[in-house]
């Protein structure tokens, strides 16, 4: 057993708390609670502290249901998604300009950042008006770039996330054809740390626990403590307190560990894996040699499973926020 | 025994020393490859040889499903496409205003700070400014490669044109030519074999702001392919990819130094200038 | 007559360093003066000025009564230490180049009969010159005194009324400075050229001149070397020095 | 009337001419941002010079919640300290393999070719195997720094080693100089001035890197306060952010060149190397 | 006794340029070789190729009887028609590091006591060449000829056993040039050198050697002017040289 953890984080709205969390000195107490030491590193470029994480930099990394299953599963790290932090709620979302029906994407260009949960939400989205991928062109933007690629006036459809979303919609003539509040529970914010780690070190997955939930417990507050901490998360990732609220506002989170243990036991769950896994499997996520979308098991609380028990690669975990919910932490 | 300084290896000999460090190089890959991937047999970082030579012969042959094109062919057009174009604008831009300004003190006062100052703009910072003048398509990319590359180039010449001995400038006037006949037939020649150099410099850095560029907006070009696949770690992609660009910048940098021995064997016959 | 050339009490100086003083000289149309002088007293330095590339410090040169155009021209040709040919045309190339950029004032190039004509013009100098052989050749493929022989080529087929010349034949052998010698002393005669030559070989300059100018500090501070400059100390008209003179002159160069 | 290409410029006009296109480049901006404020008075990518100002004002005075600081000095700070460490270990490989590459030819045989294709791979391809070699802490920065600009650094130095005349080498060793004391006495002193040459045109690619590495993980500096607004196009923010960089980029090319010019006369003197 | 310097049958091409043919030469110990012949016969090749800077195409080089270095080394001092000093180094810089270099195997420099001494010897041979005054100098403040003696004294201060000297009074004046014929033939004879000099003056040729070479091509093809090199077409132990023959040379040096 080793007693130095890193873990990786990037800045978005449902994982702000793990700046707060480690600014504040939560992390740090809730660590040498259970005699380790956790470093918490913020990295900027998403998809990069993803690969570092999966490459064995880190021992646990915040991403989506999507990445956690075609990044460090996909790439034979074993992975338990061990806090399931909120689902985005109409965080990301299908913008149009000059239109306002979502029927009306047909044939545009499409602005996304290709292979990410907005390529799965734009996929969820045609579906639902009976359209394919095909009806679309599909153009690879990086995030950083895409609010002044929209002001520029070129493209005419992007998918994105917050805050970009409420960016783009400032601008004039804009409109929400879409959003992830209609697919509600598809698009999961996670904590994911290696399995062999977590299982070698259960004090790792409890302290990450205890200071989450701790966390969400000042954050939830509408006094001046939980005002200041969201005003801290807001400047962090550069904006305000105001800005800040808007974004949890579409942001569905599980301020209770007991509200997540629900979510990661419920019905939906595998399913909305089994759709996220068709996706991936379609755009060659899974690797050249996956042969079927279920070629990655994925473990439920409950014993439940998707795809190949023997390849389990990805567990969601309600175990330590069992205990939270407990108070046994 | 010579010297160091005096000691030449034969053809043989460099030919073997110059092989060494790839040799090493490989070598080391491949330990910490089967390191890695006897820890995790799908560890993605660090493919396997074998693997990485699948994957090449995938990416050569099968068709993309998308445009039924082979999808390292379509990447390497596109992206070639856009180098040539911006290499091409920027040595273009770059001769005219390096001659302009190495040449004419009046425009030289004028212009220099205000180049000196420009070819010190960060260009990905600018980004946004240069969406709104250019857009999101094609040009864009190739005004990122001209805006990463011409102030290099421009600088580069100006210096190039100043260092010609002053004697040669006199010469020419002596000879009864005029300002435009000095940069015509005096300058300008001197200067072509030069700006090859320029060019050949600043290469590395249009590969650079191309991959930029095409992670920025793109649906296909080889920038473009390796940010797609980062998304899913697929270094047996990305490493091939990385090769064929280290090639195709080799072959690209080969070819202009033949044509400038071809074209000019007074510059490279002796020290230049002289 | 109005002088070719006239020095009206002219200075030159560099920073704090004074290279020529109280310089003051009359030349005529076809004379033929050379110009010799302690190393580094200021020899180059006075054929810049006469270019047009330097300004005097102090006082004024006038060329034909009219001061002088302050940059080079056709009018004065130049035969340099060294950088006087153009590494990036052949040798044939380096000749043509004058007779060229006169003829074609914008594309500085002649194509078809007034190409041919200008090449055989090129070529009959260059033969003079004896480098009919290496028409084709770059400069960098000649060896330094070939170089001094095309510089010269390409000056004198311009044919300009003032020719100055700084050290033209130190690196080339007896035999060919020989013929060269003649060269020049055939087209300064049949132009009526007006010559400024600078060389170190006084007898070279007794030969060709018809007056020879030597250049030496005319005061010396040892503590501030720098505080004076050269001028003229000897202005003679050759074929009137007396033997004395002479021996003067060639014991003087020694300081 | 001179010749064009002997016009020189007094002073006065010079610093006029100089200042011109830099007032012009105002005009533009000012009229361009005016037109898309009368249109949509919310826009915010070209934000007008009072917000400018404000916004600037705010960045140099307003101390950070999270540290205390003032954001532009810390950011500033973090920046430079980075970029001088990146730099300063640049010029050092630089000038050791420069100088070897350039003065023995065994080792140019077994490395020039090496050093040539490793200049030419794209490093932001790379960067994933990067960061798992040199972790994602301060040293990654600086060494993206330094994957980005020595390949150009010892490429150039080897050039000018090359370039340096044969006699003088030579010479050198009739003096009875030994292998070691020509690169010691002969070639690195006059190489480091064209050391200095190099480093001055290889700032603008080191910004670049310093910029791009701060997106991707670091908690300051100028590069990421820009990547952290830019989802928001806070031009306010950035335009003032890429001013002071330019400037930075302006004194820190200033600063070498007098340094070379004061350490090195006999370079800046005439023309190198004779 | 052993000949310093022996060529037996040696040939240098460059290409199919053939520069040099046949040349066999035997030079004994102190002997002083001026060598003359017309611009690029090939007597910088003959310099670079004793030098050890070149190898010959064919036939060997031996001196004091062994196959000589294939490099340059200290024992063979030279000053070449340009770039023989070093810019970077002041005047005075440049005399010393010879002298630095041959003392310091490590660091190159002397300090304290040593750098004094090695200084005032140094500044001594500046001084016999002139160049007191102009110790702080940087030789692109020099003029041509200023910067050919500091190279002179340069290669002097080292002592070596062969001196390589082409055309080093090229660019000087006749009172400097006399003083450094003073100051050559007085090392010359203080140290046993063995110089070879490349000369285009045949007087100085006569007057500074005990032998004189005289490159020219041995046959000429019109057609083919680079397929025959150049030998030694007279080889005059001087004083043995009758007028007639000197008179035949100057003649000869007109092709
Ligand atoms: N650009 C310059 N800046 C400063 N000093 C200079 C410059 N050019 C020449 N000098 C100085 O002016 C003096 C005269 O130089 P010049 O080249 O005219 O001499 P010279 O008579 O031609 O010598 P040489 O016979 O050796 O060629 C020298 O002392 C030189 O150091
Ligand atoms: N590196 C080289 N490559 C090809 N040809 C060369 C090279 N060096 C010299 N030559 C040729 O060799 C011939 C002899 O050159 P060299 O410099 O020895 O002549 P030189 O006798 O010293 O002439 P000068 O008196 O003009 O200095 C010339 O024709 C020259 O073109
Ligand atoms: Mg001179
Ligand atoms: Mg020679």
């Amino acid at each position: 057993a080793k007693d130095q953890f890193r873990i990786a984080w990037s800045i978005y709205v449902g994982w702000m708390p793990w700046d707060y969390a480690a600014q504040s000195g939560i992390v740090k107490k809730w660590a040498d609670k259970y005699g380790i030491e956790i470093e918490v590193v913020q990295i900027n470029d998403y998809v990069e502290s993803i690969n570092q994480y999966t490459a064995g930099a880190f021992d646990g990394c915040v991403m989506t249901n999507m990445d956690a299953l075609t990044i460090p599963a996909a790439g034979g790290v074993d992975s338990t998604a061990l806090i399931v932090g909120d689902f985005s709620n109409g965080n990301d979302a299908v913008i149009l300009r000059d239109e306002t029906e979502l029927a009306e994407i047909a044939d545009q260009k499409v602005n996304l950042v290709e292979l990410s949960v907005s390529h799965y939400l734009l996929a969820r989205a045609l579906a639902s008006v009976g359209l394919t991928e095909r009806a679309v062109t599909v153009v690879n933007t990086s995030d950083a770039d895409m609010v002044s690629a929209f002001a520029s006036g070129g493209p005419t459809a992007v998918v994105t996330w917050n805050p970009l979303v409420s960016e783009i919609l400032a601008m004039p003539n804009t409109a929400k054809v879409f959003d992830s509040s209609q697919i509600p529970g598809e698009i999961i914010d996670l904590m994911v740390v290696n399995t062999e780690t977590l299982e070698a070190n259960p004090a790792l997955g409890k302290a990450l626990v205890g200071a989450w939930y701790e966390t969400m417990s000042i954050m939830s507050k509408d006094d001046e403590a939980g005002r200041a901490a969201r005003t801290a998360m807001g400047k962090a990732s550069g904006t305000d307190l105001a800005g800040y609220d808007a974004q949890l506002a579409s942001t569905k989170m599980f301020f209770e560990p007991a509200e997540a243990v629900a979510f990661a036991k419920s019905e939906q769950l595998p399913l909305t894996m089994e759709e996220v896994a068709s996706f991936s499997f379609d755009h060659g996520l899974l690797g050249e040699g996956a042969p079927n979308p279920g070629f990655i098991g994925v473990a439920f609380p409950g014993e439940r499973y998707f795809g190949d028990p023997g390849n389990l690669k990805l567990r969601f975990d309600a175990g330590f926020m069992q205990m939270a919910a407990d108070g046994a932490l | 025994m010579k010297r160091l300084i005096n000691q030449r290896p034969g053809p043989v000999s460099t030919a073997a020393l110059a092989l060494l460090p790839f040799v090493v190089l490989a070598l080391v890959y491949l330990l910490a490859s089967d390191a890695r991937l006897a820890e995790n047999p799908n560890d993605k970082l660090l493919p396997s040889f074998t693997t990485l030579a699948e994957s090449f012969v995938r990416l050569t042959s099968v068709p993309s499903q998308r445009t039924g094109e082979i999808l390292l062919w379509q990447d390497t057009g596109a992206s070639l496409r856009r180098l040539a174009q911006g290499v091409g604008i920027s040595a273009a831009i770059g001769l005219i205003l390096g001659v302009a300004l190495g040449a004419i003190p009046l425009i030289r006062s004028g212009f220099a700070p205000f180049v000196a100052v420009l070819s010190l703009i960060p260009p990905m910072a600018v980004l946004p400014v240069l969406f709104i003048v250019f857009g999101l398509g094609e040009v864009s990319k190739v005004v990122l490669i001209i805006v990463g590359i011409t102030p290099f180039i421009v600088r580069d010449l100006q210096q190039r044109v100043q260092e010609l001995p002053r004697e040669l400038i006199i010469k020419a006037q002596t000879l009864g030519a005029n300002s435009w006949q000095i940069v015509l037939r005096v300058i300008l020649p001197q200067v072509v074999p030069r700006l090859i150099d320029a060019v050949r410099l600043s290469l590395g850095t249009a590969w650079l702001f191309l991959i930029s560029a095409e992670a920025i907006a793109a649906t296909e070009g080889l920038g473009y392919r390796i940010f797609l696949v980062r998304r899913y770690l697929a270094m047996d992609v990305i490493l091939p990819y990385v090769v064929w660009i280290t090639i195709l910048a080799y072959l690209t940098d080969f070819l202009l130094k033949q044509i400038s021995r071809r074209a000019f064997p007074w510059y490279h016959n002796g020290e230049p200038g002289r | 007559m109005t002088p070719r050339i006239r020095f009206e009490n002219v200075w030159m100086t560099y920073g704090d360093q004074v290279v020529l003083e109280r310089l003051n000289l009359t030349v005529a149309p076809g004379e033929f003066c050379t110009i010799v002088g302690a190393s580094g007293c200021g020899k180059t330095t006075l054929l810049r000025l006469l270019l047009g590339e330097e300004t005097p410090s102090r006082g004024r040169i006038l060329l034909d009564g009219e001061p002088l155009p302050a940059e080079p021209g056709p009018d004065r040709g130049i035969v340099f230490q060294r950088y006087s040919v153009f590494p990036h045309l052949s040798v044939l190339g380096n000749v043509l180049l004058g007779l060229e950029l006169r003829a074609a004032p914008v594309t500085g190039r002649l194509f078809g009969g007034a190409r041919r004509n200008a090449r055989d013009e090129a070529v009959a100098m260059l033969e003079a010159v004896g480098l009919g052989q290496s028409l084709g050749k770059y400069p960098t493929q000649l060896s330094g005194g070939m170089q001094q022989r095309l510089a010269l080529a390409q000056s004198l087929v311009m044919h300009p009324r003032i020719l100055l010349l700084d050290e033209p034949f130190g690196a080339l052998d007896p035999g060919i400075r020989r013929d060269m010698h003649e060269l020049v002393l055939r087209l300064w005669r049949e132009n009526n050229l007006t010559v400024f030559m600078v060389t170190h070989d006084i007898r070279e300059g007794f030969y060709l001149g018809t007056r020879l100018l030597v250049f030496d500090k005319l005061r010396y501070d040892p503590d501030a070397p720098q505080a004076y400059g050269a001028g003229i100390t000897y202005d003679l008209p050759i074929g009137q020095a007396d033997p004395g003179t002479l021996a003067e002159v060639l014991a003087g160069g020694k300081r």
